[in-house]
């Protein structure tokens, strides 16, 4: 539990999204998982990045509008959504052939906890109290360890204010040491083998009130600035 | 060759009590529906059902769940994403009870095992789930500097697919993201049943666009194409 | 060597090749090997049997002729081929999933020796001298042990008159106890766990002499016959 | 993204001394000649050349033989058949005098060796090859009472792919059985060049005919298509 908790306000979802969308290089294929990682394509619209869904399909457009539906056209959320022109469809064996392959350039994925080694804690909050070893692990493993670099996109504390940015995971990892950079509604954060490098902060919020939502210890960037958008 | 069956219900007829089934379709995309339904009419029991899912988008399993068919659940996102969507969900309450026993896999290392399964390898050493549950009862090894966990074959007897269009012979075309899961099960499956939407004559697909080969198609059965809103909600 | 040897005058390759056809079940999965099993194609025209190309096909028909060559439609022997209604097109590597995977109801394949085990020889006939380990293996050992019967297509004896048919494999094995029956132009022989049965000899040839130029000793069947056509 | 290179030797210009390239193509068909074509004339050295054979049915690799391009062949059907044939073929004569070194594989391992490779796993266990010379140097492992053999993962710097149809983003759609090694090659390469003889815009392909996705594909190049009649006599 964090003791220092006070309820520190920084970004909305949306504007975590296009943090991260301001982030990603034209030329590269991304993967965006679940939950903020997901609106991350309503920023990058335009822009010279194919996104992937692991269900099998290279070059997924935006989310399917009414009258546009096509059952057999959704992504892993069972989303309806739309195909860009070079849209290519596979199998989901060779989606993660690909996955796993190395050719995902950026993997955006949620977390429930993240630690100072970059260890990714995120398919199963124990608090469900499923059975040992079971839960629902869906893409997240695959993403976590083939992706080229993975960024977790995902709200700084918990509701209760607990750390989510932690010195070990507590939570089931999904992958060890996987995470090169955290995007929050507070702080954007390098996984650096230095350790977490403070780089950016939400407008009107110091360093220090970072620290004080993040168990690990920070290293203060030299050059840290206010998230720019 | 003519692979055609009568009936989706002639088709699964001979399903006997303790056999797997791996079952095509990502959520909603291509999942075969009607074999599920048939399977649930015709009554076998003590199975292993090999699926993504044991209820999201993906409610024609439940019944197989509340008629007490199913002993055994092979899966990789199996639970509703809403806690208390899956504390109602009679799978959910099913694996918590110990009523079915359920194993689960990440989404990459569930399709490549019934993958090397249909391909007659006995395992794969894969990088995924290296330091997680996953690796519980897995021998670990390391090849160049990294580790890989040794991951065993599936082989299922029976395989339920659903294609877009097939021909008599078997060779079928999925459509779009409904291709999913589709053609490593159908591989996989010893017997393999096809519920297709179109049925052409052999020669009446294109060649170069077949997702499923015929050789992998024991059974096809033409079957109504069901028009509905995908959601997982 | 085979010092009984003379020389016993039976079926012609193309003979060899029909009376493989006839062993063949309507509604069955099939590969040609290169040599005698390629020219069983010519006889099950208008059979309810499928030849895989491991090239990558299934559903390949006849040689084309002149005139209907298309340079991308070829076997694996690099012969213009033709498809057949419900033909379909794959990879190499799905190609050889699917031989792996037991989907061949049948192999033909030509030897050059084959032991009383059921041991095939045929990759590389150390005559030819090549380093250790290396010569044209193709799709050979993958077939022979992949598909769910192995047929071998051979002459019985080598141009010189050696056995072919052998106690023991002296050249390079393809695999190990996978053949289930041999036609040569002198006989069919099932290989059983007990041995080698006899089962039928070319019009004219008693069972001592086939058994002359086979070294392993062979089991007269109670019901031999003369190869029927 | 626009992937398309200027020309066949501006595709090729960076390939250093030492790079390994797995060359697609079964004999004639779906055979990438005018990128070796492209390489002899670039002249890099000390090459390992993956591809299935070295003469037969792809002559062009025989230039580079000749002008001691290659150190390494990795193959599944290296020579000629005949043997007065191969016993005047540059590559035999080089495997024999040890100035190449050769790798042999059966044909499905050799390209299940590639696919691991490109999907990112470290081996697999096959029961091809066991009591054979291809066990050397491997291990052996029984599964449920069947041997199988370890075989690693192939993981080229190259890849050099030849393809019907092909648009900007690298997709890729093969016509018949000239596709054949070309897609888990395309796929197993970490700069992979595609040789397409028709180059289409982005949308120009039927995205359920596409036989390579074109995340797999760093450059494509527009060649002619050469006309010929198949045969490795």
């Amino acid at each position: 539990m964090n003791e220092n908790h006070r309820q520190l306000h920084g970004l909305s979802r949306e504007l975590i999204a296009l943090r991260i969308a301001n982030e990603l290089e034209d030329g590269t294929y991304v993967n965006l998982g679940i939950g903020i990682p997901t609106l991350v394509s309503n920023w990058i619209e335009g822009r010279d990045i194919v996104l992937q869904a692991e269900i099998g399909m290279l070059n997924t457009g935006p989310l399917a509008a009414h009258g546009q539906v096509d059952q057999d056209l959704i992504n892993a959320s069972c989303q309806p959504v739309t195909e860009l022109p070079g849209a290519c469809y596979f199998s989901d064996c060779e989606s993660f052939a690909m996955i796993r392959g190395g050719y995902m350039d950026v993997a955006v994925l949620g977390a429930l906890q993240v630690s100072e080694k970059g260890d990714l804690a995120g398919w199963n909050n124990p608090e469900r109290g499923f059975p040992e070893r079971i839960g629902n692990i869906g893409g997240s493993m695959d993403l976590a360890v083939g992706a080229r670099r993975v960024i977790v996109a995902m709200e700084h504390t918990t509701r209760d204010g607990d750390f989510k940015i932690v010195k070990q995971c507590a939570y089931p990892v999904t992958a060890l040491g996987v995470v090169k950079l955290i995007v929050t509604d507070l702080a954007v954060i390098d996984v650096t083998p230095e350790g977490l490098v403070l780089r950016e902060v939400a407008p009107g919020l110091s360093a220090q009130e970072v620290q004080s939502v993040t168990e690990p210890k920070l290293i203060i960037s030299p050059v840290l600035k206010e998230i720019h958008l | 060759m003519d692979k055609v069956y009568p009936s989706i219900d002639a088709a699964v007829a001979d399903i006997p009590d303790g056999a797997s089934i791996a079952v095509g379709g990502f959520f909603t995309a291509g999942s075969p529906v009607h074999l599920l339904q048939a399977l649930a009419r015709q009554g076998a029991k003590n199975l292993t059902v090999i699926c993504q899912s044991m209820g999201p988008g993906n409610e024609d399993v439940t019944t197989l769940v509340t008629q007490g068919q199913v002993k055994k659940a092979v899966c990789n996102y199996p639970f509703y994403r809403s806690a208390t969507r899956g504390a109602s969900s009679p799978f959910e309450k099913a694996v918590r009870s110990g009523q079915v026993e359920l194993e689960v896999y990440p989404m990459g290392t569930f399709i490549e095992k019934l993958r090397a399964g249909a391909a007659g390898l006995a395992g794969f050493y894969t990088p995924t789930g290296v330091g997680t549950v996953v690796e519980h009862g897995k021998e670990k090894r390391s090849f160049n500097d990294r580790d890989y966990l040794l991951e065993l074959a599936i082989n299922p007897d029976y395989a339920f697919v659903y294609a877009w269009r097939g021909d008599r012979v078997g060779n079928l075309t999925c459509r779009k993201t409904a291709r999913n899961y589709n053609p490593e099960m159908a591989a996989a499956g010893t017997i393999t049943i096809a519920a297709v939407e179109e049925l052409v004559e052999p020669g009446g697909l294109d060649p170069d666009k077949i997702h499923v080969p015929g050789i992998y198609v024991q059974r096809v059965v033409k079957v109504e194409r069901r028009n509905y809103i995908p959601s997982i909600e």
